[in-house]
């Protein structure tokens, strides 16, 4: 295809650098510079797609981010991007782009016998059908979900990569137009750190499409200088092809860099870059998107935003269409008949709602001889495919209806404009207001809540001169605010000022029949939201912009209602009878401005930076060990070690054994550690703790329970005492920051007089737990400084001396109630000792051990697990731990022993379970009845907390809570599974050594 | 009793069909906006989902229909409408699953008790585990659900995949899934819908729905509530109730009473729409992650509340870019989708993470709030036991557990009782 | 006596110190990197109003103890006080130095109310320079690195991705833009934080200093 | 995303701070000595106003220091951090 609509010469496209790009299959070509847009306009393409409701067929109608029409696949396979705006695609070599929502094609959609059956279909008709009979609504659902979606998702994993970056800036400028660049150049010429972010990728904004002049010279040679200077600044940044999408609470802004925009195949760069900016002052100079006028069929291909087509124009150099008819309430779109006319596109006239235009802009037109209709609106298009000519009549006195005769114009193109909306999006996201402008219908950012500015078109300012300006003071005001008060002696630059003369505002413009009834009057042309549907939901009583909106899906689509929302909300104002369109509930536009990936927002935390892996100083010697991993918080825990061929139960249960009869080594490294100090050490502990602390002798330790104030167990671990003011907490591997955090909180906020520090030493130490009746012979090898017999070093006692030669702490604690040694290290030498262990434990039948082993040999003793056995409703009263709570004192937590609920007596209790069949390992978490049944609902009174197949003992055990638990040891209960119920025995929860010999032994 | 039954326009095939050929010019209003009477027999704060399921079911069951329900803003506008949308009753607790799941009986014959399709989509809920005190957690559940009578399955790895096969699975992922709950009535309604459906069927009922009308104080005499303050007037009436999700704390304030609820800011947003993809909801609490895609084809996603109390229904953004990383984790795919829109809503939630449907220590007042992330799916369900307390004044068996003594007594109802994970 | 050969830094088993340059085609690393391993540290607690402490810090350490927020004393490669908050404080000195400090803290600082806490083996330190060091940490760090707002000799606990760091710059050179920094993180952290510059700094060209 | 201003550090972003809920609330002397009801005021019952709100943050992942803040629940502006002990800066009480 040849570029048939490319003008011969003009644009800012690089003519030495031609493109080849296929759209639907069909080769074309464009050149560097171009979008996909632009260039499937050059090549005379007028049909992109199919609307999402009716498959009406759709062109493209805009030049930006507003596009709501030309949506298409970008790429295949792993590089497949859905419902991309062709205005946003920036051409390369060998892109491949398809029209999406048609089936075959756009040309013939056979989804579009949709349109056959649109009276049936008017807004919100589906809230009103498909009930009957009830039965067959997953029928209908199923239909409806088929029609679901534009584009289709990519499928295969996402080759590319995305960032994220963090800065602070002085003054962040929110795009690079006129009033943006000036902005960021008044600013930066301070010295302040100055960002300037803007959408496309060449600064200029509007004035790219345009040809303005500054200066007395055309605007690119200012746009070119100040770019340049910028440059030049050390501390200003500027950043094209970067939207800040989203604006929030205390001058933070996110903005979206796409970084391969013309690199399909990605490169060695990250795709796209999510930036978080922290602001002192922001300055939004956002610019205007224009709305289009809304009158019948509005929607057909060729039917196009009047600043749109002069892009097209003046910026890529092509032509929208061969015979043009411009459509307006204001003296802006004039300038797009001259261009027009300029360029040669035949029979270019202008109808204006207006009566006797008379502006600058119209008398120009008119001395470069275009007809201007006035006072008069289109009444129909025709054509389907493209436009084929309009219909235009004059209207009547208000505006509410047309009077004939009816004339026709052949055309392939309709420039319309119904004036310029500020962007204020960013404004409102972070809670700033907007008040309605009547007389120019639109909204004008009012109180903000952050130290922001909307400038230029973005509040209101169209004319260039007073962007400009009005830039250069903003920016130096907000450096100034910002602290930067250096005044700069240049010469601002000005442009010629043209009287603009008040635009018409005519919302949705009269047919020969009312509104809804010949044509469709489109607002939201993705969604095919027509002026009908809005008026049938103010009928219906969707009173406030947001039921309308939501009755309708007006401004939901992927364009966001960036053409259609102000109409909307204007056609809701008359339907309503409310004069002021403001008064119909304020918009409130939300983060993100554009679509931003989910990729950017998880930036660089996927694949194995998803979590931090904590990894203990053994880490890597259990994975060459083949362990299997558990995943606790953020660590890695040895689950077990599985030799060759073995599964699961056959490690844990060698490694049980070897607990119990030989020696078996764990790593505990994870167990958090807290070193506490001060002469008021052992009062806080009385008051953190349950139990009393005060009379601990040094090198002793104590097993303590802490609770949260409603009496529930929070922690647990065992605490030894260092010195006389320095004790060594322990705690449990998952609380260990949430309890240095509690710690923290009650001496800094409530008991700022006590004398106590807290450290943490999590870090510091490797632990490793050497467990069964050889560990005190393979201790004994690596020690000499230290007596290990049961009378010198006692059952909760602690000694320091050396192992292997490596300075340790010993304790005599045990987790599994067995004869145990916990070594502690400094963690550097954590692997040299475990590995050393190792090398001289074979005779003893040294095993590492993992969690699972260390769960089965605890429950074998009925020892917790906090957040197993206990679930934040569980107090020490519950698990037979009353021994625990001192009497003498007060303790957090222990108010709430006296509330009804906690001296109930059916209360859940902890009590063991054994199954009639020996071999049957009850699930966790089952729950537990009285009756022998299986037909819910059946009364529950408990749960299987902990359950295992115990080596040791040659059966099953578990835990469990259970009403009433103690008071039914004996009792047979039950535990219906899917498909069978099993019997188990209550009993109490300590199955081995319940005397404790083989602990102290 | 004598329920005053206005003619309603009934939705059907037909009435469509016979609007079309007019133009769709002869529809009547869903719902009057009619001006306040000065006395009502009860009055609703709130006319969001909850207070007008309350008002429909003080009208249908209890004939009580002289009632009022005012809304500050519109009808709809608050958490109901800013929801994620996704209903289930697979709770632990008896008392949860009791409510949630008459809720969930009550939407099943919603559409056509409304005479409006709130296009309920049971199209499976499953919550997944990613760690071994999930699954254990998970399988606690998944039985408790089941002896409660309701449905309830669990899932391995496989069957997951089986049933979403854009999952990722894999065990070499940071947080691999390990399994999953699976409630096959679970699914999504289309939230506004049920407001809307509500709305009008309680205005044919005779309820006043009165929009843009804030209640400034709660009127008491001699320890009973006797009526509002509102910007439109004094209105009167004997009972009132409090159904303001996200200001409950504010209104009870205005009647002395202090509440254990915090209110915080929750994010939701959706994608671009996409040909259809994922066809169940899928949550994830340990990664925070909540996705489903929605009729029209988008994603609908979830994130975890902000941390700190809030009004302004904006959130943080970093919450919302941990949600999105782990949906990135479980559905890689998604990358390179894009979030279209996102917004927050603002949730009170209470200690123990359930609701409070209560009678308060005022006479008549009546308060029903505190359901933090829950409440959209428990809306036809709250509102019926609601009503019952208050037309009886005195609570359902439905809704007694969660008076708000509860928090003096200690019979908490914790449903995020759960502990951190400890070893 | 320890047997020094024993001892393994977090990151040891990596051999960072063989590692290739990362980011073919770039003229020149943007970015050093090295891990420090086994430096002295120790926490201390104590009162900043106390002349007492101030005194007797200064006379066990010959330098004086950072009282400004987020700033550091001392000199980089040899003693050094960093500020970790209003009461406390982190005393970093050369491998295995530990015991000696706290000795000498600990006569310096007899009848106060102080804590002394030897946190050597917590935390390995990364150094990180290079004329992108900045940019790679403002990939992560939320915290204003930019010359005008910190510099050589401030140190801040702050979050680096996902994971807790503690984060003093010790030099720049306003020339070049080059900047070097000391990111301590614990230990446990540390595969993470490697592989998270490895990542980050990929674009800019990542070389290993000995 | 707030920027908050640690009474220590100065400035910092949201993501280094943990939120501590209502300031203020101190621990009964004697707890024994107080009604269920008081006791669960003490435990559950907070302050959540929409407006002027104290509150507790700690520094989590700087200088770990408790310390309060004077916010604004409807607009999330900050009138004021001050440690713990001291009163409301001006403007806050």
């Amino acid at each position: 295809m040849s570029q048939i609509n490319r003008l011969a010469h003009g644009g800012r496209i690089d003519r030495s650098k031609p493109l080849h790009f296929t759209f639907n299959g069909q080769a074309m070509r464009g050149y560097a510079g171009d979008t996909l847009a632009s260039a499937l306009i050059a090549n005379g393409v007028r049909l992109v797609g199919r609307s999402f409701k009716y498959h009406r067929p759709r062109g493209i109608m805009a030049a930006g981010a507003e596009e709501a029409n030309a949506l298409v696949q970008l790429e295949s396979g792993r590089r497949t991007l859905a419902n991309q705006q062709a205005t946003r695609i920036e051409l390369y070599e060998g892109l491949s782009a398809t029209s999406i929502n048609c089936w075959p094609g756009p040309n013939f959609d056979l989804m579009a016998v949709n349109s056959w059956f649109h009276r049936l279909m008017p807004a919100g008709f589906y809230y009103k059908t498909f009930m009957w009979p009830a039965a067959a609504w997953k029928y209908y659902e199923h239909f409806i979900r088929r029609a679901a979606g534009l584009g289709v998702s990519p499928k295969l994993p996402d080759p590319d990569q995305y960032d994220q970056m963090n800065v602070h800036c002085d003054v962040l400028v929110v795009g690079g137009g006129a009033a943006g660049l000036a902005a960021a150049l008044a600013a930066g010429r301070t010295g302040a750190r100055v960002i300037l972010a803007d959408e496309q990728a060449e600064l200029g904004g509007q004035l790219l499409g345009e040809q303005a002049e500054i200066n007395g010279k055309p605007a690119s040679h200012w746009l070119a200088a100040g770019e340049s200077e910028l440059a030049g600044l050390a501390d200003v940044t500027v950043l094209k092809r970067t939207t800040v999408f989203g604006y929030y609470d205390h001058n933070f802004a996110g903005m979206l860099e796409t970084r391969t925009a013309k690199l399909p195949n990605g490169g060695a760069t990250t795709r796209q870059r999510l930036w978080h900016v922290r602001a002192k002052r922001v300055v939004i100079a956002a610019g205007a998107l224009e709305r289009p006028l809304i009158f019948s069929d509005n929607d057909r291909p060729g039917v196009m935003l009047a600043g749109a087509v002069r892009t097209y124009l003046n910026r890529y150099g092509v032509r929208a269409g061969s015979n043009a008819v411009v459509f307006t309430n204001n003296d802006d779109a004039y300038r797009t008949a001259i261009a027009l006319k300029d360029a040669g596109v035949k029979g270019v006239c202008v109808i204006d709602t207006r009566l006797a235009p008379h502006g600058e802009l119209p008398t120009q037109a008119l001395q470069a001889g275009i007809a201007v209709i006035d006072n008069s609106t289109i009444t129909g298009v025709t054509g389907k495919r493209r436009v084929q000519s309009v219909e235009v009549m004059t209207l009547n006195a208000d505006a509410s209806g047309v009077i004939g005769p009816a004339r026709t114009f052949p055309c392939d193109l309709v420039a319309t404009s119904g004036g310029w909306n500020p962007v204020i999006h960013l404004h409102s996201h972070a809670g700033g207001k907007a008040t309605f402008d009547e007389a120019r219908g639109l909204f004008i950012a009012a109180d903000t809540l952050q130290a922001s500015a909307c400038i230029g078109a973005a509040n209101g300012e169209f004319q260039l001169n007073d962007c400009l300006k009005d830039g250069f003071r903003a920016g130096r005001d907000a450096a100034a605010k910002a602290g930067f008060k250096k005044a700069s002696r240049r010469k601002l630059p000005t442009a010629a000022v043209v009287d603009e003369a008040p635009a018409r505002i005519i919302w949705a413009l009269p047919t020969t029949k009312p509104i809804g009834q010949r044509g469709k009057h489109f607002l939201d042309l993705q969604h095919d939201v027509t002026v009908a549907d809005v008026q049938l939901a103010a009928r219906e009583g969707y009173r406030s912009v947001e039921h309308t909106k939501r009755y309708t899906t007006l401004g939901m689509a992927t364009d966001q209602g960036k053409t259609g929302n102000i109409p909307g909300m204007a056609v809701l104002a008359q339907a309503l009878g409310v004069a002021n369109p403001g008064d119909v509930g304020t918009t409130t536009f939300r983060p993100p401005y554009t679509p931003v990936t989910l990729g950017a927002f998880a930036g660089r935390n996927v694949g194995p930076l998803a979590d931090p892996v904590r990894m203990t100083p053994m880490h890597h010697w259990h994975e060459l060990a083949g362990c299997k991993w558990e995943d606790v918080g953020q660590w890695k825990r040895p689950w077990y070690y599985p030799k060759d061929g073995e599964s699961m139960a056959d490690a844990v249960n060698r490694e049980c054994l070897a607990a119990r009869n030989a020696v078996a080594l764990l790593d505990a490294s994870t167990l958090g550690k807290i070193d506490i100090q001060g002469p008021d050490a052992a009062e806080f502990l009385n008051r953190i703790y349950t139990n009393a602390w005060s009379g601990l002798a040094i090198g002793r330790c104590r097993y303590g329970l802490m609770l949260k104030e409603d009496g529930m167990v929070f922690d647990d671990g065992v605490t030894t005492r260092l010195g006389e003011n320095h004790f060594l907490m322990t705690t449990t591997t998952g609380n260990a920051a949430a309890v240095l955090g509690w710690l923290e909180e009650w001496l800094q906020t409530e008991w700022p007089e006590l004398k106590v520090y807290c450290n943490s030493v999590t870090e510091a130490w490797a632990t490793l737990t050497l467990c069964g009746p050889n560990a005190r012979h393979l201790l004994a090898e690596f020690t000499d400084d230290m007596d290990l017999s049961a009378d010198a070093f006692p059952f909760m006692s602690m000694q320091e001396g050396t192992v292997g030669d490596i300075p340790a702490r010993v304790f005599r604690i045990s987790f599994t109630g067995e004869s145990s040694f916990e070594v502690n290290v400094p963690a550097s030498y954590g692997l040299a000792l475990w590995t050393q262990l190792f090398n001289a434990g074979e005779k003893y039948g040294l095993t590492p051990y993992g969690t699972e082993a260390m769960h089965v040999l605890r429950a074998e003793k009925g020892y917790i697990i906090v957040g197993q056995e206990t679930d934040g409703t569980v107090i020490p009263q519950d698990l037979g731990m009353q021994w625990i709570l001192s009497k003498k004192k007060d303790f957090l937590g222990r108010r709430s022993f006296a509330r009804p609920d906690s001296a109930r007596g059916d209360r859940k209790q902890l009590v063991g379970l054994l199954t009639g069949d020996p071999d049957m390992v009850l699930e966790e978490g089952a729950q537990i009845v009285a009756e022998n049944r299986n037909n819910p609902p059946i009364p529950m009174i408990g749960h299987v907390t902990s359950s295992y197949y115990s080596a040791n003992l040659g059966r099953s055990i578990a835990l469990a809570l259970v009403s009433s638990g103690r008071d039914r040891v004996g009792d047979t209960v039950y535990i219906p599974m899917p498909g069978k119920v099993i019997s188990a025995e209550v009993t109490t929860p300590v199955f081995i050594d319940p005397q404790g010999e083989r602990l102290h032994g | 009793m004598a329920e005053v039954e206005k003619p309603v326009k009934k939705y059907s095939l037909f009435s469509l069909a016979r609007n079309a050929l007019s133009f769709h010019q002869n529809w009547e209003k869903a719902w009057r906006s009619p001006e306040p009477k000065k006395h009502y027999n009860a009055i609703i704060i709130g006319g969001g989902g909850h207070g007008l399921a309350t008002a429909y079911y003080l009208a249908k069951e209890h004939g009580l229909t002289n009632i009022a329900v005012i809304e500050k803003g519109w009808l709809g506008g608050g958490n109901t409408g800013r929801n994620t949308t996704i209903i289930r009753s697979n709770y632990l607790w008896d008392e949860s699953a009791a409510i949630y799941d008459k809720a969930l009986q009550l939407y099943e014959g919603l559409s056509q008790d409304l005479n409006y399709n709130i296009m309920l989509s049971q199209r499976g809920v499953l919550n997944l585990a990613h760690n071994l005190h999930d699954v254990r957690e998970l399988k606690r559940r998944v039985h408790a659900i089941r002896l409660n009578g309701i449905d309830s399955e669990y899932l391995s790895p496989a069957q997951i995949k089986e049933m979403i096969p854009i999952i990722d699975i894999s065990p070499s992922i940071r947080y691999p899934v390990m399994g999953a709950s699976l409630q096959r009535r679970g699914g999504v309604a289309r939230h506004d819908a049920v407001a809307w459906g509500f709305a009008r069927a309680a205005d044919a009922r005779g309820v006043d729905i009165i929009q843009q009308c804030e209640v400034t104080g709660i009127l008491r005499e001699g320890g009973r509530v006797t009526g509002v303050e509102t910007t439109r007037g004094t209105i009167h009436a004997p009972k009132v109730g409090i159904v303001t999700a996200g200001h409950t704390s504010v209104l009870a304030a205005m009647a002395g009473i202090r509440l254990p609820i915090t209110s915080y800011p929750l994010q939701a947003m959706v994608t671009e729409p996409v040909k259809p993809i994922l066809n169940s909801v899928v949550m994830s609490n340990a990664v925070h992650c909540y996705v489903s895609q929605s009729d029209k084809g988008e994603l609908v996603l979830g994130a975890g509340i902000d941390g700190y109390n809030s009004y302004t229904q904006r959130g943080s953004l970093h919450i919302v870019e941990e949600q999105l990383a782990a949906v990135c984790m479980l559905f890689p795919i998604f990358s390179r989708l894009r979030i279209m829109r996102k917004w927050g809503g603002i949730v009170d939630t209470c200690p123990d993470a359930s609701p409070i449907i209560s009678k308060t220590p005022v006479e008549g007042l009546y308060i029903n709030g505190g359901w933090g992330t829950g409440g959209f799916k428990a809306t036809p369900g709250s509102g019926w036991a609601f009503a019952h307390t208050m037309a009886r004044d005195e609570p359902h068996a439905l809704n007694a557990p969660y008076a708000l003594d509860r928090f003096t007594s200690g019979a908490l109802i914790a449903e995020h009782g759960a502990a951190a994970v400890a070893h | 006596m320890v047997k020094p050969f024993l001892r393994q830094s977090p990151l040891a088993h990596l051999h960072l110190e063989a590692r290739r340059p990362l980011g073919d085609g770039l003229p020149e690393a943007g970015i050093h990197v090295a891990e420090r391993p086994h430096r002295s540290q120790i926490a201390v607690r104590g009162q900043a109003t106390d002349p007492a402490f101030l005194q007797g810090i200064e006379k066990a350490l010959g330098i004086s103890l950072p009282t400004e927020a987020c700033t550091a004393s001392g000199k980089p490669g040899d003693l050094q006080v960093l500020w970790m908050g209003p009461d406390e404080w982190l005393v970093v000195g050369g491998p295995d130095n530990a015991a000696l400090i706290i000795s000498k803290l600990t006569t310096a600082l007899v009848d106060l109310q102080v804590a002394l806490v030897d946190v050597s083996e917590s935390r390995t330190v990364i150094e990180l320079s290079g004329k992108q060091a900045r940019v790679v940490l403002d990939k992560g760090c939320s915290i204003d690195l930019h010359p005008r707002s910190f510099g050589p000799g401030q140190v801040v606990n702050t979050l680096l991705g996902r994971g807790h760091v503690l984060l003093h710059q010790t030099d720049h050179e306003p020339a070049s833009g080059s900047s070097a920094y000391d990111i301590y993180v614990h230990r446990s952290y540390a595969e993470y934080l490697w592989s998270w510059i490895e990542d980050a700094a990929r674009e800019y060209g990542l070389a290993m200093r000995s | 995303m707030l920027l908050i201003p640690c009474p220590y550090c100065g400035e910092r972003e949201e993501t280094e701070f943990h939120h501590g809920g209502e300031a203020h609330i101190e621990r009964p002397q004697d707890p024994d000595a107080l009604s269920d009801a008081e006791w669960a005021n003490y435990i559950f019952m907070r302050t959540n106003p929409k407006g002027l709100f104290h509150e507790r943050w700690v520094h989590a992942a700087g200088c770990r220091r408790w310390f309060n803040m004077a916010r604004n629940t409807a607009t999330n502006a900050i009138i004021g951090t001050y440690k713990i002990g001291e009163k409301p800066p001006k403007g806050a009480r």
